[in-house]
């Protein structure tokens, strides 16, 4: 492979209280997937937006086929062929998803009046290429987490660019769906192009990328070719230290009480008859292909959303739960799928998250008792290892990951009975999963019921006593202990009721 | 004299406070206190609130006026209760106190003002003349609250009632003395009541306003419109026939001989506590006159 | 995952936006509609042509402003300076044509300038200034309201000395007795603001803008630029409302305005449109200042007191909103 | 990671709360002391003893009113009918005394009940009728505005019945001649907002609920009811402001209140609270508050002509709040 199309050198950026990147050296070769790891906060995201001309760097230099470059603006950028697809979504929910993706370069008739038409003939070639069905003409607002992932993707590719950036586009993906985006990228490498490529799913390295490079708290710290490269050893480098292992054992204490029991749930579309329990002590899984409607029937349950009918019981009583707050009273938690929409407030600081699901207890009268607040926050931080300068650090400056573990922490806190999980390790790194999946068995021990809802199938089978499989609203099957597999599952997750004549649009 | 100067000034100076600001009517109140100011030698400041209802930034203009040491103020209370503490004080201070228009209350020692009951009284005998005493009225006013907005229409209707017991009102809207909300207003009324003979408006605002509520409704002399105050517009459509005609206060007058008598006050002059700047009917015919001209203001 | 085809879709394409601009402003409609038939069946008078012609002229000036600033509500804006600004570019043509002489097409021409100057520097205020658009907008309200007073001398501009100054409103279209100019001036000026709403980048960026600010900046849309114009048209549509007001009057009157922008925001948002942005309709803003104009005509023509018409309008408008919020909800 | 003990943040939890008010509110604290020393230079009895009295005095109505809305507006929401709200508690508290022989203490409670319950029907439309708050509280000051006037059948409501009602707001406070009690009321009831604001529970949701309402939901926060308790807080406020503003007129005065809400608004923000929600400072509101009304007071004592003072006082709202955001940005 030949010459280096894009050369950082001696980058170094300061947010207030953090030093995000110290020194830090990137390159990618023409027609390259290259990959770039590191833990949470390593300052992935970071450097590439300095890259994409959304920070501006305190030092360091820039090299674009070997001309020093200024990348003051996101168009820079564009205009230099660099196109990002970031971690967090940046749609437009309102738009229309072709609409969506020709932002900023919309088709035009008579140079003034905008072309529909022709936008969204072109996105449908695109989805056509990604072999997705997505309807060029809806609004991404209606699609699920995952769909919008895709139109990302979409969007990015309809650039056309020369150097495609890519943090974590896999995150909320499931397996068929990486697949068709793997075909994509390596399409686009054949093509000459290069692509940088940001993931915590360190199995689909081997897989995808040609060079890998690893950060550690802001540092650049070695780049080795992915053929070359020992996983195991990428892993140590990335964390600096011996990873946590588990191994699920089988569940052992049948005659637990059950502590969640639904019957016979129906929410809105994607919820039919939803009937399940979940015993106390165990991790229940919930696998499906993304749309299944397995968010649907934790909110069903969590926030009463779309309720039309069904029972839920916690620990054989029956409860009504219409509304958030009725559900943490019974004892239910939700981590969402979604932090930053639904987990946490972004503009407030780490203490403030933390407590804010259990102000009850952190309160006298009304009165907040900060003393208590900040010693629980404070002791979350340790327990979860959050990477923050003070617990009065805005939650907004902290890296995706260290975001969700504040999630975490905040219904930690609250010690809740029966914990709901929604792809609980979205965008956390192997070292604060492997952490997390310690988490879920600890609290397992504890006594608490687990639902965890997962579309990464190895975590499903690693971390889950039991599993339902879900296909368009209907649990299709159930499997427990040695029949958890990759391929029972994915035959579950299809199982489409025909007869109903539903075909997903 | 116990009054102290100001200190960057040696003319004496006099805080006038009116009702309100926007308004013709404060403006020519202002031009006539200015050509006092000048003819007598002393200082002058004229302010006002921003809508005729601020009661509360009229006291605290006044008390910042007070600040400034004047030698006499000069005041037309949106509400005579809310300032009469302060005015006490400011009187055992030694400054002097005039009322102008709806005046101050027991404190002034001079008030100089028309009476706007016996003005709008004066509308009405001309309205019932013109409609050879029979026939229907609408009327369309500028406040329900400000005081003299009210008294302009509760003259009116009194004299009506009492003395002209076949003619009719029929009506009573408010417009705010916005020239399109009163234009609306009017096309409104006309609306409801297409019989209508007669218009009677309380303002320049309500006035001009229903005079282009009648052009659009093309009911111009159709329907007659009696007027108050006086503007450009005005004065062109009475010129014209096409507003039959409308009184005038003299607010040019009134402030003139408001700074006058305050003069006078700090001079040791002997000033009649009741200064009447009068009312007037004016016409296509009379405007004018020798006697109406000077009182007619743009 | 089953393919549907993707041709039907497309065709599908302008009968859905014309379908979801429809169920947009059903709500509203029935609204409006059944208030005409209330009126209509209380006083049968309300239906006459020179009425319908009343209301219609009397949507006129709030129809324009209304329909400027729901461009800026599109982006999750807001501008409460409109009542003001239609103001002072009224002022300010006034004293072209009386003080410098200018001729009649330039005033006017100056006149809306000066609006969309006002809405520029509001855009500036609100992209380099970072100032909210409740205070940037507040700030130019406050600025403009003096500023008339002052460039006029407190007095009223008159343009009697252009004699067909006032034909531009009130004059009768194509010779139609008591069809009011201003309102095929309104129809005109609604259709251009729907062409430029839903055919061109700068509705199609208000939205986006109001959408997700931060995701059509990342992708490359000179945000900043496009919010300055899209202040500055609403601005303009102010300097169009400053015309048909200061025609009607045949004069400009300094110290009119303020109110008036909260009509507007009204009309706008009565006709569907949210303050979040990222969504609206045209046609909903023009249904929503319809609904101001003869829900007020027609509480006067039933001589209901002033201080109550006030109220009315008040439930009127929480009503309309939650009756389109449960459509949305449901929908 | 280098982990800190405990105790030594908790040892400071205190100084750097204080502290990072103290910076919040840095620069408009700056401005706040070069305006006054500016007219001070320029008149030096603006900093009279009476003087200063004034502008305490004139800060009081809209220091409560702003008060109340910065709770609004650390939700994201904001309050429009603060000022029709106010008067209308005042009518009715006039009323209660004089139609229905309420005793002294009873009218000035019964205000305040008047005051919260408008705001929890603020707070009503805007969590169980879906209304945008701008919308929601728009349709109460028009409600507010109308029944005022209805109640008091137009005519302001004297309070001259109870002797002594007037004292409440002008009286002297504990005899200091020129001292009046409202400062002394506006003083203490910003002291109690400070710790509602800072040490409770409404103050931590109402931050919440701007920085993210629906996380704040799916914490299991009840916040429907927070928001109303925030509107009703906020009506109280008002209701506050209705005693302070009728015993000073010693009447209620139907028709005013339109135009506070602006103002009150503008204290907030000047003060440093964004509009978006999610922070924001008490000490803020009240220097907010301050700039206003001294600013006013010195360009009366300059004797700056009635219709150049808006324009200015737009221009320094806009610059105070652009050199806050600037402090914000170099942060
Ligand atoms: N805007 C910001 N302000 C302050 N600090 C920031 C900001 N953005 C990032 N940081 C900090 O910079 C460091 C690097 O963050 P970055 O988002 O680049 O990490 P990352 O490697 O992408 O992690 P993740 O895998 O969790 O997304 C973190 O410590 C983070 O808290
Ligand atoms: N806001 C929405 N409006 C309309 N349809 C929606 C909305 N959110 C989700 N859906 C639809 O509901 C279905 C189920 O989505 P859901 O988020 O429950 O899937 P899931 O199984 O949780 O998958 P994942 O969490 O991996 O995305 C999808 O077909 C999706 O299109
Ligand atoms: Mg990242
Ligand atoms: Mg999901």
């Amino acid at each position: 492979m030949g010459n280096k199309v894009i050369e950082m050198k001696g980058i170094n950026k300061s947010f207030p209280g953090v030093k995000a990147l110290d020194d830090v050296y990137f390159d990618l070769n023409a027609g390259e997937v290259h990959a770039l790891v590191g833990e949470n906060g390593a300052g992935k995201s970071t450097l590439m937006k300095i890259l994409t001309g959304i920070y501006s760097m305190d030092s360091g230099s820039i090299m674009i086929n070997n001309n020093k470059v200024n990348i003051d603006t996101v168009r820079d950028a564009q205009k230099l062929g660099i196109v990002m697809i970031h971690q967090e979504l940046n749609l437009m929910n309102h738009l229309t998803v072709a609409e969506n993706i020709f932002i900023g370069r919309e088709k035009k008739r008579m140079r003034i009046f905008l072309d529909s038409r022709e936008q969204n003939e072109k996105s449908s070639e695109i989805f056509a290429k990604l072999n997705l069905d997505i309807n060029p003409n809806i609004r991404v607002g209606d699609l699920t987490v995952a769909k919008q992932q895709m139109v990302e993707i979409a969007k990015a590719l309809s650039y056309d660019s020369k150097i495609l950036i890519m943090d974590e586009p896999t995150a909320s993906l499931t397996d068929s769906e990486i697949e068709d985006l793997f075909r994509v990228v390596k399409t686009l490498r054949d093509e000459g192009r290069s692509i940088i490529y940001i993931s915590h799913r360190l199995e689909e390295l081997k897989i995808i990328s040609d060079r890998i490079t690893v950060m550690r708290d802001g540092r650049y710290i070695n780049t080795v070719n992915t053929q070359e490269a020992d996983i195991d050893d990428v892993i140590r480098m990335m964390v600096g230290r011996e990873i946590f292992a588990v191994k699920q054992e089988p569940f052992t204490k049948e005659n637990a009480p059950v502590a969640l029991k639904v019957e016979n749930l129906n929410a809105g579309r994607m919820v039919q008859n939803v009937s399940f329990y979940v015993r106390q002590g165990e991790i229940l899984g919930f696998a499906g292909l993304v749309g299944a409607g397995r968010t649907e029937v934790a909110r069903a349950i969590f926030a009463g959303e779309n309720y039309e009918s069904g029972d839920v019981y916690i620990y054989g009583k029956k409860v009504k739960i219409k509304n958030p707050s009725d559900a943490v009273k019974a004892g239910i938690a939700y981590l969402s799928e979604d932090r930053r929409r639904f987990g946490l407030a972004l503009g407030m600081n780490v203490d403030e998250n933390i407590s804010m699901a259990n102000m009850k207890e952190f309160s006298t009268l009304s009165f907040i008792n900060f003393t208590k607040s900040l010693k629980n926050s404070q002791k979350q931080k340790e327990a979860l290892d959050i990477k923050t300068p003070s617990l009065k650090q805005k939650v907004k400056f902290l890296s995706g990951g260290n975001q969700q573990k504040l999630v975490l922490a905040k219904w930690l806190s609250r010690d809740s009975n029966i914990i709901i999980f929604d792809e609980p390790t979205r965008g956390i790194d192997v070292g604060a999963k492997s952490e997390i999946y310690k988490l879920l068995n600890d609290l397992a021990e504890q006594g608490k019921a687990i639902i965890v809802i997962s579309s990464e199938l190895p975590e499903i089978i690693r971390i889950c006593n039991r599993v339902l499989v879900m296909c368009e609203g209907r649990i299709t099957g159930e499997l427990m202990g040695e029949e958890i597999d990759q391929n029972k599952i994915m035959q579950y997750a299809i199982k489409r009721n025909i007869s109903n004549g539903r075909l997903t649009s | 004299q116990p009054a102290s100067k100001d200190t960057q000034d040696d003319k004496p100076y006099i805080a006038m406070i009116a009702l309100g600001y926007g308004h013709q009517f404060w403006q020519a109140v202002r031009q006539g206190a200015e050509e006092a100011a000048k003819d007598y030698n002393v200082r002058i400041t004229f302010e006002g609130p921003e809508e005729e209802t601020m009661v509360d930034k009229q006291v605290d203009m006044l008390k910042t006026a007070l600040a400034n040491n004047p030698a006499a103020v000069a005041l037309a209370a949106i509400d005579v209760e809310s300032v009469t503490g302060i005015l006490k004080d400011a009187k055992a201070k030694g400054i002097r106190i005039v009322g102008f228009d709806s005046g101050t209350g027991e404190e002034a020692e001079a008030h100089c003002s028309t009476d706007n009951l016996q003005a709008a009284a004066l509308a009405a005998e001309n309205a019932a003349r013109i409609l050879n005493g029979k026939g229907k009225i609408g009327i369309v006013g500028h406040s329900q609250t400000v005081i003299d907005a009210v008294q302009r229409v509760d003259g009116f209707v009194e004299k009506i009632e009492k003395e002209y017991p076949d003619i009719e009102i029929v009506d009573i809207q408010y417009g705010d003395g916005d020239h399109l909300k009163s234009a609306e207003v009017t096309k409104g009324m006309l609306q409801a009541h297409p019989d209508i003979d007669l218009i009677y408006t309380s303002n320049e605002g309500a006035c001009v306003g229903a005079y282009n509520g009648l052009k659009e409704a093309g009911k111009i002399k159709e329907v007659l419109l009696v007027g108050f105050d006086s503007s450009a517009a005005m004065k062109e459509g009475v010129r014209s026939g096409e507003i039959v005609g409308a009184i005038t206060q003299d607010p040019v007058g009134m402030g003139y001989k408001t700074v006058e008598a305050a003069v006078k006050l700090l001079n040791g002059e002997k000033v009649d506590s009741f200064i009447d700047t009068g009312c007037y009917w004016y016409d296509a015919s009379n405007m004018d006159e020798d006697h109406i001209k000077p009182l007619l203001y743009d | 995952m089953i393919k549907g085809s993707i041709s039907p879709k497309m065709n599908n394409k302008m009968n859905k936006s014309l379908r979801r601009d429809i169920s947009h402003i059903a709500i509203i409609l029935g609204i409006f509609v059944l208030m005409i038939l209330f009126f209509f069946i209380l006083k049968p008078n309300y239906l006459s042509y020179d009425n319908i012609m009343t209301i219609l002229l009397a949507t006129c000036v709030n129809g324009l402003l209304a329909l400027g600033v729901s461009f800026v509500i599109f982006t999750g804006g807001i501008d409460i300076s409109v009542g003001c600004v239609m103001t002072f570019s009224s002022v300010m043509s006034g004293i072209a044509l009386t003080k410098w002489g200018f001729s009649l097409p330039l005033t006017i021409v100056f006149g809306f300038l000066v609006g969309a100057f006002c809405g520029a520097v509001n855009g500036f205020g609100v992209t380099k200034m970072f100032l909210p658009p409740f205070i940037a907008t507040m700030a130019m309200q406050m600025i403009t309201k003096g500023l008339s007073l002052v460039v006029s001398g407190i007095k009223p501009v008159y343009f009697t000395s252009a004699p067909g100054y006032q034909n531009i409103a009130t004059g009768n279209f194509l010779g139609i007795q008591g069809f009011y100019n201003a309102i095929i001036i309104l129809i005109v000026i609604a259709v251009i603001a729907y062409i430029i709403f839903s055919k061109t980048l700068i509705g199609r960026f208000a939205l986006a803008i109001g959408s997700n600010e931060e995701a059509t900046r990342l992708s490359g849309v000179k945000v900043d630029n496009w919010k300055i114009a899209i202040y500055s048209l609403c601005g303009l549509f102010a300097g169009f409302g400053g015309l048909i007001m200061s025609s009607r009057l045949n004069s400009a009157q300094p110290q009119l305005g303020a109110g008036y922008e909260l009509e507007a925001i009204a009309a706008a948002v009565i006709g569907g449109n949210s303050l979040n942005g990222g969504e609206g309709s045209i046609v909903g803003t023009i249904i929503g200042a319809l609904i101001i104009s003869s829900l007020t005509n027609g509480l006067r023509i039933m001589s209901v007191s002033t201080e109550l018409q006030s109220a009315i309008v008040g439930v009127v408008l929480a009503l309309a909103v939650y009756f389109d919020k449960m459509r949305r909800k449901n929908a």
